[in-house]
């Protein structure tokens, strides 16, 4: 169990990039680079864990209780809106790209080479 | 770069890139066993200092509240590039004003859905209030909330009206709102700046009962205005996207 | 008041940018009032940030947000320390954003305040970038710039070049910032910090182990891809020929370079001590620069699209520039500084010229507008003195810079940087010399056309509608003094020594810990090696001149290619290259990303084996 | 490796210990593992599902599992977000574009 969890992180950054590589639909990349980050966010959480302790809210529980580390969980939190940030950006250039190319396969959306 | 070529070269490469991480990854404390002292010293301190018994908001708004001020931004950022991506442009006008997306209009969504969206949008818009203005106390927040009040937004327009959707939420408005959330977070941490403090600095009363919905100064006002620019940020995006879909006719080129 | 400016200086854009979004139906009929407010906000950034400068000489400013200073040496808070480097970085970009907005002044037909919304988050970000000594704070501050990036590239979505470039650039960059969060993570794991100062302090005085390398590689990943270093360089061409022009000038000119003091800051506050090897790391990098160079400037001379010429060009740089911090010598990191700022003052007013043949005459094509810019004598003039500051002519910084680089390398026991840099010179001042030489005086032939680039370059057709019988004041002017600014630089007395301090001090470790974490002013920061003096030699003036000289000499053979007796007709140079050169480039970002990963796993290997 | 955490800061490390307030660790390990496991076949569904819009909706179940797995990670907060964003508004959006891109299609 020990490193179980980094494994995990490992794995999905890996299929993630894999997707992204193998890809012939733009907003299939999208989705697979959404995979990609959401490892970040199972290495942030599992980085800060501990075991046995309680989540970090004192509002019915005594102060001083062994809690987890909060400030991984507020960096996750940033995270998770950078990730719908930049989707939402993505998305909006994968409309345009489709209106300007007709298409929406890497391999043919291209303009510049070379 | 044939497909097989590049699949070849990923697959060595990947092999060798997570055999290196997982060379890093293995050599960390191992799960459950977080070393500190970060969080461990704002867990003991956050309560204290701040009124606030969440302490993640604590963390968000206050101990690295310059962090979300980035965030937010990032997210006006984003919002502004969804704008000038998705404009009008000169060779599109808007046409069919279809009110469904998916499917021809009239025959997408039953009358079924339209009435439980519009039962729900209440309750959904009261949720997301309660998160936005409870983030001192409870695993809440302004973004969270946010989120959930711009929900409220797309109910409408799955109950099927789209264009009462634009006539709530026009482009405009809701582009000034989000800037005025984005802006506020901003301001507030300024106005500590002006009173002589450092930027960010929580310079109203904390309250007296740790956890009541007045308490902990500016973290509550904070995670207010964050919620206001979440949900305006995260109801531009939508209404530009549906209206894309609906609305915009192109005569551009198609190869 | 004077205590706050690191922090108004990045607040202040963005409160700027929030109100005029918020108060678009006042602006967007009011033109020169937005101009005006975009103007004005980026000349007070660039007011603070001067004003700043003065105070940090000395030694780094600290600023704790909320004012949260440490407790028993644990950072609670995030800091801005704003040193020498990091202020002076962050003012570059203050100038280049100021000169671009005020290229910008009535440039675009249809414009609301988008693009000044833009430019100020992507000022915002860049300071921010350069002042935090956090580095969560970093990786937001990277996000801030690289979604105003993003969004600034695909300004014309009407085209196709733009999507194309804004979406390779997108997920390439994107895939690195993950990558760098995840580095962020992985030290947070071992030390439970994310001031760089404490990790720095936490992880030094320990053998380092793959957790340290792995960090290292992670973090510096993102930055390796925003700074554009093989195998990581192909988004940046695709992206900065299709950005509007006043945007190229900030990509090119600051936010690449912006990625290397990256790789500075990190590698002098976190990881330096804890590290060792230096011989190691040097080896790595300074691969890497070399290869960048050479491959850039190979790229950049087969160009027949102008921005994209230049694009290039900036690629083969960035690469001179790494390695100049690869050294991890003191006058090898003063060369790089001063080789960053000359470079960002020419080539920024080499792409404003661009971006005013791109308004008159309606094309970046090399070919086609051969001899038809002989009208814009002004513009040409301009671009001909950027052209030799690009070449490294003696008495431009670009020169002094490229001369210590090579300098500090020898003295290191390693001529072999001097000949590549002077290679990598040559081909670019030949490419640019071309460029004047055929755009604006009509000299020789057209050079031969390929049919493909010659497509793409016409894709880019007017930024500009209006009034393009003339070009206005506003567009020459800053041109005009960008490039004379950068000589201006070159011939300030004893640049050299006020740099090389400054240097010294971002070099030392244990001195900026202490600052930060106990509030200690040190007066004399300790030098990683014996700091050579930066001065100014017979034999490096007599290597600028040579290699002008060579460069013009290249230019002029390839204006005169079909005249020369001894060819055949018809043979053009370098034909067989062009073939694997494309299938590289290829515009597909599944290779890139490809490219990505195998590059990784190379560059994470060979440290790998050194450290372990 | 990390500083000397002195006086008043220094009784906060990490307790083996159950306290009245957390799950059994056992049975909590055995959700995370179990968890764990599943969004690592989550990610790899969503990434080899090749049709967007199915795989749209496998997203949206992975980002089910990632909130419910960031709950046993201790962490509500993010719980929240994963659920209001990665499962929620993420499809949405991508929902969206898709029946842009298939409207031009037909």
């Amino acid at each position: 169990m020990s490193y179980l969890p980094f494994f995990v992180v490992a794995w999905i950054l890996g299929v993630g990039l894999y997707g992204i590589v193998t890809s012939r639909h733009l907003v299939h990349q999208i989705i697979c680079l959404i995979v990609v980050q959401s490892s970040t966010y199972v290495l942030l959480l599992g980085v800060g864990y501990v075991t046995g302790a309680v989540a970090p809210y004192f509002y019915d529980i005594p102060l001083h209780t062994p809690a987890v580390d909060p400030v991984v969980q507020a960096l996750a939190l940033t995270d998770v809106v950078v990730e719908a940030a930049v989707t939402a950006l993505l998305l909006a250039f994968a409309i345009q790209a489709h209106k300007r190319f007709g298409t929406l396969d890497p391999h043919e959306l291209v303009e510049l080479k070379g | 770069m044939t497909p097989a070529l590049r699949r070849g070269l990923f697959l060595v490469g990947i092999a060798g890139f997570l055999a290196f991480y997982l060379w890093g990854l293995t050599r960390l404390p191992g799960f459950g066993r977080y070393p500190g002292p970060y969080g461990f010293v704002i867990n003991r301190i956050a309560v204290g200092e701040t009124n606030a018994t969440g302490v993640v908001s604590a963390v968000n708004f206050e101990y690295r509240g310059f962090d979300t001020v980035g965030e937010e931004f990032i997210l006006f950022a984003a919002a502004t590039g969804v704008a000038t991506v998705l404009r009008h442009l000169r060779d599109e006008q808007e046409g069919g004003g279809s009110e469904t997306v998916f499917g021809e209009p009239s025959s997408g969504t039953t009358d079924a859905v339209r009435l439980a969206s519009l039962v729900f949008v209440g309750p959904v818009a009261l949720f997301g209030w309660f998160l936005a203005s409870h983030a001192q106390t409870s695993p809440s927040g302004g973004f969270q909330g946010g989120v959930v009040l711009a929900t409220a937004f797309v109910l409408i327009y799955l109950a099927g009206q789209f264009l009462s959707f634009r006539r709530i939420s026009p482009a405009d408005l809701t582009d000034s709102v989000g800037s005025v959330g984005a802006a506020g977070f901003a301001a507030i941490g300024l106005t500590a700046v002006v009173l002589g403090f450092a930027y960010l600095y929580n310079f109203l009363p904390l309250g007296t009962v740790p956890g009541a919905v007045s308490s902990s100064g500016t973290i509550a006002l904070i995670s207010f205005f964050v919620g206001i620019e979440v949900a305006a940020a995260f109801i531009l995006i939508v209404g530009e996207l549906v209206e894309q879909t609906l609305l915009i006719r192109t005569a551009g080129r198609q190869s | 008041m004077v205590d706050q400016l690191p922090v108004l200086s990045v607040v202040v854009p963005l409160l700027v940018a929030a109100g005029i979004a918020a108060c678009g139906w006042v602006l967007r009929p009011r033109r020169r009032l937005l101009d005006a407010i975009g103007i004005a906000t980026c000349a007070g950034v660039v007011a603070m940030l001067a004003v700043l400068m003065t105070r940090v000489v000395r030694g780094d400013e600290v600023y704790w947000f909320a004012g949260f200073r440490p407790h028993h040496d644990i950072a609670i808070g995030i800091d801005f320390a704003a040193g020498s480097l990091s202020t002076g970085l962050a003012c570059l970009a203050g100038v280049l954003v100021l000169s671009s907005m005020i290229f910008s002044w009535r440039y675009f037909d249809e414009v609301s305040t988008y693009f000044h919304s833009l430019m100020l988050t992507f000022l915002a970000g860049m300071v921010g970038f350069c002042l935090t000594g956090d580095v969560f704070d970093l990786f937001v501050w990277f996000e801030l710039m690289g979604v105003s990036a993003y969004a600034l590239t695909a300004y014309r979505p009407e085209e196709r070049g733009p999507l194309q470039g804004a979406l390779n650039f997108a997920i390439t960059n994107s895939v690195g910032a993950y990558l760098m969060l995840s580095g962020i993570a992985v030290v947070y794991g071992r030390t439970g910090a994310l001031n760089m100062a404490q990790i720095g302090a936490s992880l030094s005085g320990h053998r380092p182990d793959g957790l340290v390398v792995v960090a290292f590689v992670l973090i510096i990943s993102g930055l390796l891809i925003k700074s554009a270093i093989v195998p990581f360089q192909f988004w940046l061409a695709d992206a900065h020929a299709v950005a509007p022009t006043p945007v190229c000038v900030l990509f090119s000119g600051v936010m690449v370079e912006l990625g290397l003091y990256g790789i500075g800051r990190v590698y002098w506050s976190m990881f330096g001590d804890a590290l060792g090897h230096r011989a190691a790391i040097t080896s790595v990098l300074e691969v890497l620069g070399l290869a960048t160079a050479v491959v850039g400037a190979l790229f950049c001379f087969r160009e027949r699209h102008i921005k994209r010429l230049l694009a290039f060009s900036t690629i083969s740089h960035s690469g001179l520039f790494l390695t100049g911090i690869a050294l991890l010598t003191p006058l090898g990191l003063t060369g790089a500084v001063v080789y960053v700022i000359g470079h960002a003052l020419v080539k920024a007013a080499l792409f404003l010229c661009v971006g005013i043949v791109l308004h008159r005459l309606g094309s970046v094509n090399e070919s086609w507008l051969h001899g038809r810019g002989r009208q814009l004598r002004v513009t040409g003039l301009i671009f001909t003195v950027a052209a030799f500051g690009l070449a490294d002519m003696p008495a431009f910084a670009t020169w002094l810079g490229k001369g210590w680089i090579e300098d500090s390398g020898e003295a290191l026991g390693q001529p072999w940087i001097t000949v590549i840099f002077v290679a990598a010179s040559i081909l670019v001042g030949g490419a640019v010399f071309r460029v004047a030489g055929g755009v604006f005086y009509g000299i020789g032939d057209p050079p031969g056309e390929d049919p493909a680039m010659a497509a793409e370059a016409d894709e880019e057709t007017g930024e500009t509608a209006a009034g393009r019988g003339h070009t206005p004041l506003s567009m020459l002017g800053p041109a005009a003094v960008l490039a004379l600014g950068s000589l201006a630089v070159g011939l300030i007395p004893k640049l050299g020594n006020a740099v090389e301090a400054a240097v010294v001090r971002f070099q030392d470790e244990p001195t900026y810990n202490a600052t930060v974490l106990h509030g200690i002013r040190v007066a004399h920061p300790v030098a990683l090696s014996p700091p050579e003096p930066a001065v100014v030699t017979l034999p490096s003036l007599l290597t600028g001149f040579g290699s002008v000289a060579v460069s013009i000499a290249l230019a002029l053979v390839a204006l005169y290619w079909r005249r020369l007796p001894v060819v055949r007709r018809g043979l053009e140079p370098g034909a067989g290259f062009a073939g694997v050169m494309r299938g590289l480039q290829s515009g597909v970002v599944n290779d890139y990303v490809t490219w990505i990963v195998f590059g990784l796993a190379c560059i994470g290997g060979a440290l790998a084996l050194a450290v372990r | 490796m990390t500083p000397a955490v002195p006086g008043a800061l220094a009784a906060a490390a990490p307790l083996a210990a159950v306290t009245p307030y957390t799950v059994q660790p056992a049975l909590m390990e055995t959700l995370q593992v179990l968890l764990l496991i599943l969004v690592a076949a989550g990610a790899t569904v969503v990434a080899l599902t090749r049709v967007p819009v199915r795989q749209a909706v496998a997203l949206s179940a992975y980002g089910l599992l990632l909130a419910v797995l960031f709950l046993a990670f201790q962490a509500p907060d993010v719980t929240l977000s994963e659920l209001v964003v990665g499962a929620v508004a993420l499809p949405v959006l991508l929902l969206l574009a898709l029946a842009r891109v298939r409207r031009r299609e037909k």
